[in-house]
């Protein structure tokens, strides 16, 4: 039941985040909303699977696969924004503040 | 019957782009797409309502498993679009190196 | 005999040994050949050939069906014969006017008149085409083929040779079909139904484009034109004949019994490429290719006489056909004594040889008259059979008996006209105009002007004793016997050559007069299409047949006669149109894989 | 299930359209790589982790690969619009893949439907074939024994495109 | 010394991995260690003695689940964001100075702040980390530092420098 | 269980590892080592034949028993087609090697150049190996893809360009064959293409058995070069290097193309009338538009490429006869007689194809250039390449002495007796504007006046490369021998016997 | 009948779906690339979920070597983007 | 500076050996679980890929590498081909022989060559992609 729960919550935050994708104006705001969200809610996911399994040779897959995940989705979205900064995305219109523009030039 | 369909379709989708586009790359990319629908295929043929994982779990003989040649069929396929791919991409690169241009129907050296 | 020749594949380093051992080669095959002509007739067939020492080594064959056999009877005896005379004397020729011409001649030599023997010899049909094709290649070899002219001439020529073999193969195949064996010998077919008359029809093809007869004719004077007088006078003058002929022959004889649809069509080929070829020929000025027109023109008497069907007919046409063999080598060679003494080709730009090289001379008067049907000549002889044939021919019932006068008639202005240019021969190369530049000219080496000596004794000793000798001793196993003598002396037979002579010289007086007229020294008969320009009155009333003859030769020019270039420019059209669309357009071929897939699939769902 | 895959088809069926009608390469090439994404999923719903695993691995690897080409040669991001001849073209193509749909409908009515496989040569892999190969992996059992010659092939394959793109991509052909 | 540390690193990777410990797994476990341990050594990082020190195991396991409670509030901020209607966004770039000297740490950092509230690190340079923000809370550097960086930094210092 | 079936596909993918692993060590070792080895697989090859007759050899791969005589492992299957295709492959293999030794002298990157031939090679000896139906697709794979890389070995525009578009060509081919299979296991449930015609013979659909056909056909088609599925050919070919492109026109498009549709359509699939005709319909157009295609080239190896495609129309046009009177069941000798016109030219075709690609690619190494105008009066300059390439043009346009005319000549005596008149009538014609081209050819190239604007170095080629073409000449001249009935019967006769008797061999085969 | 999980399966389903709108609607490559990096994140959870409802531990090899996986391909294009060469 | 930035330089240095761990893991249990030579290939090959990715070119001497792996492609595959015909040579003539003892199913040491094909399969991808990698990266064209 707690796994279904952590599942459910998992999934959850998927949506979230794939609303985000959607909803949000620019890419920095969508990489924000949809590797948080996502991430967190696929660790969610990974977690319930430890619980259904128990701490056994699955579970403990799972347990591995959630600091790789974590590593891995961070510095994908950092090196995504950085590269999207490169690529010459400007900011969204409702953006209020860029300190990082004086530090490439 | 419908996921055959979709997967033919997948495949004429993949001859459309071959046939309609200029540019080499999305004539690779065509071509790997035909190769996704076809991998597809077989993995379709294999699959039988109700088969498990072709795993086999000593602790529970005696099950029903999908067919695990189509599977090691496109096991084998899969690696060789791979290769394909990339050889078709090493000389996409020269041929844009040397025209300096992606459109098929300028590189028309070889007519006649 | 094949077996010494083969073995002149390797080429000696020596020039003189080389010359040496081909020439006691050709000595040994004119010994066998006189020793078979002796023989009388019979099959021999593998083993007997092994038993018997004629053929130590033979070739092979597929044929499922039917023994590999070489055959002699009376017609190949009789081939075989003069091929062996001929190939000696030219090899005799050859030996001083050959120097350093065309690489590995010798062998090249030795190996066509090998495939001849062989071709000549053998009773299969398939063996028969195996040496025919050689001699094809040996044909193409035998061009120097170093300048632009004569290397196309070269491609025509196997381009041609090669297609006539390519449907030969048809023509067999369909026999092969019908009869079941390949063996010469054993098959007689009547040309009625679709499939044999394909069948006659593929091999006339062969045989005429060997001898050179109308449709197929256009490689003789480009030939005999770029390729070396040693070469021409070989093959396309004698032994090309020889073979083509004898191939009509055994197809109208033997393989093939003619119905009067198919005599008919043989009739007016005969006699249009009398009259065109002759008509070509006036025309010229290069000597070598007057003569190869003049090489087609006579074909058309043979195959003439072939048509006719009766005996006379066919002993007249071959008759006819070794005579014409006889003088037209000779008149080859005349044109390479020619061209070896002075280097030129061109009749406008030789003249006055008689004095500096008169044995040439005599020899080409006797070849010149020969060939214009004079009367005590060879070339009389047998044309006068050829017409007495046709009268005769006139007497039966069907279609063509009833042209007789029509074919007789054109005959006869073919001989005319022939007359009229080999006056235009004689006189420009031998006679007109003094030049300085050929004061230097003798008469050339012994073992070039014996061959000629003896060529010209050949005409005039057929000549007379046509009726006496050659006929019974030579023709009558052939044809089997008839009555030659009919008309032998009536008054017809003047009247026809007085007619002949006549409108030959008149012919002869209206070219050339113009010519005086606008040009001071002689020319032959140029390009008359351009004379007739000018206005002329005296001869008023042959401008419109000139008017004609203008469309014609300008046609001819344009090549509009030529089966080689009417197909060249078809299929070079197809080519481009084919080629057009391979535009180097990735997506079209892609088209083409798809569009193919879906017909066929349509195709095989319907 | 049936349902499930032909959502995720028509998904890949739409990336697909996608990936030839962008406007720019890179973009081409992303959705590319969904549909191989897409038929990852497929593999796992089809019971077929062995494929899955793989495609994931080659789809990333040809992702890389055709990046670094574009990387290589073009950033303009190069597109032809339609003219006249591209439009025969597109309509010859629609016509040609209509017909062959309505072949492959046609002709593909009768066979097994879909589920509803048969076994024939597979049988005797599945039965015992664990204690034939001692793998427990019936699939690797498969390509390495049964079919292993196969996969000699495959390998081969493998190093014979390498081979070729070392030998493409050296810097001078000829001397 | 590298080497040793990532050998045992691999190992007990492998045995997490495959979990049973039998001998064979162990002997296979042992020798693909070594090769991993040989292969990628000399671009592992340099530093490794501090992995003997367990205070900082300590300090790690404290750091999680501040950084655990930090991932959630992110998450719930954003659904906040994303789900609400007006969508109350205010993005920008902000520059943030860094006292952590090791790169490694800074790098740990750097990872952290992605996964909290609305942050994204999007690149370091010199001292100064620069932060995409979904919601500038306000145009004081001191004030967004000691947001964003929150009690990361000591934690980090004290696990890894 | 013959241990030399394997080994005659392990020997070359070994040896080519091998030569990468050892060619940067030594460095004239791959173009000698190569050498030995396909002379090692020619001997092997020609003992098999020697010893197969008209036998049927079965391997089984891994020792799989057949379960219900149902096979499950792969089968390599050795009867009287294959080893025929064996010896060709490794003889041409041969002499392109020796060929290459001082013909790839002007390349970089030798290594990588002897390295795929190996590889070409081992991937057509596992085609025309295997009785797999996958299997096949796997080795057709490493020698197309090893066949892409050596058509772009030179890196120019031109080769780049052809390799390109016959990737794409190709990839569409390997697609449809794998599309096609895939619909054969989806009814037939096995890959074995012995089995899959038991597994037929339970009665299939009619539709559905068109639609495999036509895209095994297809795909096939396009490897075989057929003539909707051509329009690689010519680029390829001509711009590979000329071994290359005397290995591609010479085996290659018959290993891998025309083989496996002799294969397939005769052993695998039940031979209907409907089927024949398309065959011999396509056979026929690929005859005639393959020769009009070629006479208009001035690319001399354009000019043999479009050739090929002619040529190999021949090929499938007899065996479509042969099909088409077979289903019938009236003339089986007819039948008989086509198929054997037809494997006799594909073998000659290998001869005189390889022969004149090697001379080709002679000149084109003296003079640096293909075009046919640039040409001229090499006949006194370079005699072993005249000679040769005059012996090869005679035998292509079927010239009697030579060992085309044999083989054309029972392609239209079947044609004829079969009462084809038509194809018989095309066959001549095309055969005429066979000789046609190949004069152009020779009057260009070696007859016409010296070209005085260019340098040429008047020299004969390098002794390896006279070698080769000399004892291809040779093998021209020696092939007519197969006209003769009695050497006909002991050396093809095996190979006919498993087209003719299909289905007796192939139950035989699962009997094994 | 469809159990929760299912139901889960085909809300991950859509959600991918989700990240497919995303690649094709997105106005800038970048955008396409944040679609592709969640698309595999996504996947993952599909993994896990398929892991429960077969009771197999080795589909979460899979995901495991999917989250690797689009790791490198997610650096890569990132690469691109910043405008480097490969190969510095 | 060289490669990407920091983070992501850091990142690798910890990642890169889990993954080849992760890839050479699923190498060795492919008769156990999904996956086999090739997939952990090639991921065994991601770990290279990713160590090339963040540090650029400069931090590897390329050519050596390409030369180096293409020696070890050649030789595992070789291996393969020997592996394949030790069977053949074992008296049993039987090409493709699983000549080892087949164990229990479901054990890490089982299945007879299997493990072995997959390993040295997996080498063999592994050093082929990435040399396929390599090739693409180097690649300069000539100044032409």
């Amino acid at each position: 039941m707690a796994c279904l729960i952590l599942l459910s919550v998992g999934i959850l935050f998927n949506l979230f985040g794939c609303i985000g994708l959607i909803r949000l104006p620019d890419v920095y705001n969508r990489l924000q909303a949809a590797t948080k969200c996502v991430t967190l809610g696929t660790c969610s996911i990974l977690i319930g699977v430890l619980v259904h399994f128990g701490f056994n040779d699955a579970g403990v897959k799972a347990m591995v696969a959630i600091p790789i995940l974590f590593f891995a989705s961070t510095v994908a979205a950092h090196a995504l924004i950085r590269g999207a900064y490169g690529f010459g995305i400007r900011l969204g219109d409702r953006s209020v503040k860029d300190d990082y523009k004086d530090a490439v030039k | 019957m419908i996921p055959y369909w979709m997967c033919f379709a997948l495949f004429l989708v993949g001859l459309y782009g071959v046939i309609t586009r200029r540019n080499l790359v999305k004539i690779a990319i065509s071509l790997s797409i035909m190769e996704v629908s076809t991998f597809l295929f077989f993995a379709l043929m294999g699959y039988i309502e109700g088969g498990k994982f072709p795993i086999v779990d000593p602790a529970e003989p005696g099950q029903l498993y999908v067919d695990p040649l189509p599977q090691a069929l496109v096991l084998t396929a899969i690696v060789i679009g791979l290769a394909t791919t990339s050889l078709l991409m090493a000389v996409i690169i020269r041929i844009y190196r040397k025209y300096k241009t992606f459109d098929i129907r300028e590189i028309r050296n070889l007519r006649g | 005999m094949l077996a010494g020749i083969l073995l002149f594949f390797i080429p000696g380093r020596i020039r003189f040994v080389k010359e040496l051992i081909s020439i006691l080669a050709v000595m040994a095959a004119l010994y066998s050949s006189i020793v078979l002509f002796g023989t009388g007739d019979k099959l021999i067939s593998v083993d007997d050939a092994l038993r018997t020492g004629y053929q130590a080594h033979h070739n092979c064959l597929l044929a499922d069906h039917g023994s590999i056999c070489f055959q002699v009877d009376g017609l190949s005896r009789l081939i075989v014969l003069f091929l062996g005379i001929f190939g000696l004397l030219i090899l005799v020729y050859c030996l001083t006017y050959n120097k350093g011409r065309i690489k590995g001649f010798y062998s090249w030599y030795l190996i066509t008149l090998g495939a001849s023997y062989g071709a000549v010899l053998s009773d299969n049909l398939l063996l028969f085409i195996i040496f025919w094709g050689v001699l094809g290649i040996t044909l193409y070899k035998l061009i120097p083929g170093t300048d632009e002219a004569s290397s196309a001439a070269a491609k025509k020529t196997l381009i041609i040779i090669g297609a006539s073999d390519g449907i030969m193969i048809l023509g067999i195949a369909i026999i092969w079909k019908i009869c079941g064996t390949l063996s010469m010998a054993d098959v007689s077919l009547p040309t009625s139904g679709a499939l044999t008359a394909a069948a006659f029809l593929a091999l006339l093809t062969g045989s005429f484009t060997k001898a050179g007869a109308f449709p197929f004719h256009s490689w003789i004077p480009d030939y005999a034109q770029y390729s070396p007088a040693s070469s021409a006078a070989f093959l396309p003058a004698s032994l090309d004949k020889l073979l083509g002929i004898y191939f009509l022959a055994r197809i109208t004889t033997d393989l093939f019994i003619l119905t009067d649809p198919w005599r008919m069509l043989l009739l007016s080929l005969g006699v249009i490429t009398i009259v065109a070829a002759v008509l070509m020929a006036l025309v010229q000025h290069n000597c070598r290719r007057l003569l190869g027109f003049h090489a087609v023109s006579q074909v058309g008497y043979m195959v003439l006489g072939f048509s006719l069907g009766s005996m006379l007919g066919v002993a007249a046409g071959l008759f006819h056909m070794l005579n014409n063999v006889i003088y037209k080598s000779g008149l080859f060679l005349t044109a390479g004594n020619v061209e070896f003494r002075t280097g030129k080709e061109d009749i406008d730009e030789l003249g006055d040889l008689s004095r500096s090289m008169p044995l040439t001379f005599f020899g080409a008067i006797v070849f010149a008259l020969s060939i214009s049907g004079i009367p005590p000549l060879n070339g009389f002889a047998s044309k006068w059979m050829i017409y007495q044939a046709i009268i005769d021919f006139g007497s039966g019932s069907g279609l063509p008996n009833k042209l007789w006068i029509l074919w007789l008639g054109l005959a006869v202005f073919g001989s005319a006209l022939t007359l009229a240019s080999f006056i235009k021969f004689i006189g420009g190369i031998f006679l007109s105009g003094k030049k300085q530049e050929f004061a230097q000219v003798r008469e050339v080496p012994v073992l070039m002007w014996a061959p000629l000596i003896l060529l010209a004794l050949g005409c005039l000793l057929f000549g007379i004793f046509a009726t006496g000798i050659i006929l019974p001793r030579l023709l009558m196993p052939v044809s089997g016997v008839f009555v030659p003598a009919g008309f032998w002396n009536s008054s017809l037979v003047s009247v026809l050559v007085l007619i002949s002579v006549l409108l030959g010289i008149c012919l002869y007086l209206i070219t050339g007069m113009k010519k005086f007229r606008t040009e001071d020294s002689f020319i032959g008969g140029e390009k008359l299409y351009e004379t007739t320009g000018y206005p002329v009155s005296g001869f008023y009333h042959t401008l419109k047949e000139f008017r004609l003859m203008a469309w014609f030769y300008q046609k001819a020019e344009e090549r509009w006669f030529d089966v080689y270039e009417l197909s060249k420019r078809f299929t070079l059209w197809l080519s481009s149109l084919a080629s057009r669309a391979h535009s180097g357009i990735l997506p079209h071929y892609t088209v083409w894989i798809i569009a193919g897939l879906i017909i066929l699939l349509m195709i095989m769902n319907t | 299930m049936e349902l499930a895959l032909t959502i995720i088809t028509g998904f890949m069926v739409i990336g697909a359209i996608y990936a030839i009608h962008a406007k720019d390469l890179l973009s081409a090439v992303i959705a590319c790589g969904i549909v191989g994404y897409g038929l990852v999923i497929c593999f796992l719903l089809l019971k077929a982790p062995d494929l899955a695993i793989v495609q994931i691995v080659v789809d990333t690897m040809s992702l890389i690969i055709m990046v670094t080409v574009v990387l290589n040669t073009s950033r303009e991001e190069p597109y032809y619009g339609l003219d006249s001849r591209g439009r025969t073209l597109a309509v010859a193509a629609l016509a040609l893949i209509i017909a062959l749909l309505y072949y492959f409908v046609i002709s593909t009515g009768h066979l097994d439907a879909f589920g509803e496989s048969h076994l024939r040569m597979s049988e005797a892999y599945m039965n015992g074939a664990a204690e034939k190969t001692g793998s427990a992996n019936l699939v690797t059992g498969v390509v390495f024994d049964f079919r292993g010659y196969d996969t000699l092939g495959e390998a081969t394959v493998l190093v014979t495109a390498v081979l070729g793109v070392i030998a493409i991509l050296r810097l001078k052909g000829k001397k | 010394m590298r080497y040793l540390t990532l050998f045992i690193l691999s190992l007990i990777m492998w045995l997490l991995l495959t979990f049973k410990l039998t001998i064979p797994n162990l002997i296979v476990g042992t020798v693909v260690a070594a090769i991993t341990a040989l292969i990628f050594a000399r671009y592992f990082i340099r530093n490794v003695h501090k992995f003997l020190e367990p205070k900082r195991y300590f300090w790690l396991f404290v750091y999680f689940f501040v950084f655990l409670w930090a991932c959630l509030k992110a998450n719930i901020d954003v659904a906040y964001r994303v789900l609400h209607p007006a969508m109350p966004i205010r993005p920008g770039i902000v520059k943030v100075r860094t006292t952590l000297r090791s790169d490694f740490a800074r790098t740990l950092l750097a990872n952290s702040i992605t996964m909290t509230p609305g942050t994204i690190s999007v690149d370091i340079i010199g001292d100064d980390l620069y932060i995409h923000w979904i919601y500038v809370h306000s145009e004081d550097p001191e004030v967004y530092s000691s947001l964003i960086l929150g009690q990361f930094e000591k934690y980090i210092k004290r696990i890894v420098e | 269980m013959n241990p030399i079936i394997p080994m005659l596909v392990i020997v070359p993918l070994a040896s080519a590892f091998l030569i990468m692993v050892l060619g940067k060590l030594i460095r004239d070792l791959p173009g000698y080592f190569t050498s030995a080895v396909f002379l090692v697989l020619l001997i092997t090859s020609y003992y098999a034949w020697m010893h197969n007759g008209n036998g049927i050899t079965v391997y089984k791969v891994g020792g799989w028993e057949a379960v219900n005589k149902i096979p499950i492992g792969i089968y390599m299957v050795l009867d009287g087609l294959s080893v025929i295709m064996l010896c060709l492959i490794s003889t041409l293999g041969f002499l392109s090697a020796v060929y290459s030794l001082s013909y790839m002298k002007r390349y970089t990157g030798e290594e990588y150049y002897y390295a795929l031939l190996c590889l070409l090679v081992a991937g057509m000896n596992g085609v025309v190996l295997s009785g797999d139906l996958f299997n096949i697709f796997v080795f057709l794979e490493i020698s197309v893809i090893a066949s892409y890389a050596l058509v772009a070995f030179g890196v120019e525009k031109n080769e780049l360009e052809a390799s390109f578009k016959y990737q794409v060509l190709g990839g569409i081919a390997s697609l449809l064959i794998l599309f096609g299979i895939g619909l054969i296991y989806w009814k037939a449930k096995t890959l074995n293409i012995a089995d899959i015609r038991e597994a037929f013979k339970a009665g299939y659909d009619g539709t559905y058995y068109t639609f495999v056909q036509m895209l095994i056909l297809c795909g096939f088609g396009v490897k075989a070069a057929i003539m909707p599925f051509h329009a690689w050919l010519p680029d390829a070919h001509s711009s590979a290097p000329s071994p290359i492109s005397a290995m591609l026109s010479g085996v290659f498009i018959k290993a891998v193309g025309i083989y496996v549709i002799l294969r397939l359509f005769f052993s695998m699939f039940v031979i209907s009338e409907q089927i024949a005709f398309v065959i011999t319909a396509l056979g026929t157009l690929s005859m005639v538009f393959g020769v009009f295609l070629a006479i208009g080239q001035w690319d001399i190896k354009r000019l043999l490429a479009y050739h090929s495609i002619s040529q190999m129309g021949y090929v499938i046009m007899s065996a479509g006869i042969g099909m088409i009177l077979l289903s019938r069941g009236t003339r089986p000798d007819v039948a008989l007689l086509a198929i054997t016109g037809g494997l006799y030219h594909l073998i000659n075709h290998a001869a005189f194809k390889g022969l004149l690609f090697l001379n080709a690619g002679a000149l084109e190494y003296r003079l640096g250039t293909r075009d046919l105008k640039e040409m001229g009066g090499l006949a006194s300059e370079m005699p072993i390449t005249a000679g040769t390439s005059f012996v090869a043009s005679m035998s292509i346009s079927g010239i009697p002495p030579f060992n085309g005319f044999f083989s054309k000549l029972i392609i239209v005596i079947a044609c004829i007796r079969g009462r084809f008149y038509l194809l018989a009538f095309l066959a001549i014609l095309v055969s005429i504007i066979t000789l046609a081209s190949f004069l152009k050819f020779q009057r260009y190239a070696f007859y016409n006046k010296t070209n005085a604007g260019k340098d040429l170095t008047g020299k004969e080629v390098a002794t390896p490369m006279v070698f080769s073409m000399i004892v291809l000449g040779m093998l021209c001249l020696l092939m007519s021998l197969l006209a003769i009935p009695s050497v006909r019967e002991s050396l093809l006769k095996p190979a006919v016997d498993v087209l003719m008797d299909a289905g007796n061999c192939m139950s035989k085969i699962i009997g094994m | 009948m469809i159990s929760y999980l299912d139901i889960m399966l085909y809300v991950q389903i859509a959600l991918s779906g989700i990240c497919m709108y995303r690649i094709i609607r997105g106005p800038t490559i970048p955008d396409r690339m944040v679609g592709i990096d969640i698309f595999g994140i996504l996947v993952v959870g599909i993994c896990a979920i398929i892991a429960i409802e077969t009771e197999k531990s080795y589909i979460l090899d899979i995901g495991i070597a999917w989250i690797i996986l689009s790791f490198i391909g997610t650096l890569t294009l990132a690469k691109y983007l910043s405008g480097k060469k490969i190969n510095e | 500076m060289k490669g990407m930035t920091t983070i992501v330089k850091k990142t690798t240095q910890i990642l890169a050996g889990i993954i080849f761990l992760y890839g050479a893991y699923v190498v060795i249990h492919g008769h156990l679980t999904p996956g086999g030579g090739f997939a952990g290939g090639v991921i065994m090959a991601g770990a290279f890929i990713l160590v090339t990715l963040a540090f650029g070119g400069g931090f590897l001497n390329l050519k050596k590498e390409e030369t180096g792996s293409t020696a070890t492609e050649n030789i595992a595959v070789l291996i393969v081909i020997i592996l394949s015909l030790v069977g053949l040579f074992l008296g049993a003539k039987v090409f493709f022989l699983n000549f080892l003892p087949r164990g229990t199913v479901g054990e890490l040491v089982s299945a007879g060559v299997l493990p072995l094909y997959n390993i040295f399969v997996g080498i063999e991808v592994t050093s082929s992609i990435f040399i396929l990698f390599l090739a693409l990266v180097i690649f300069k064209e000539e100044d032409t």
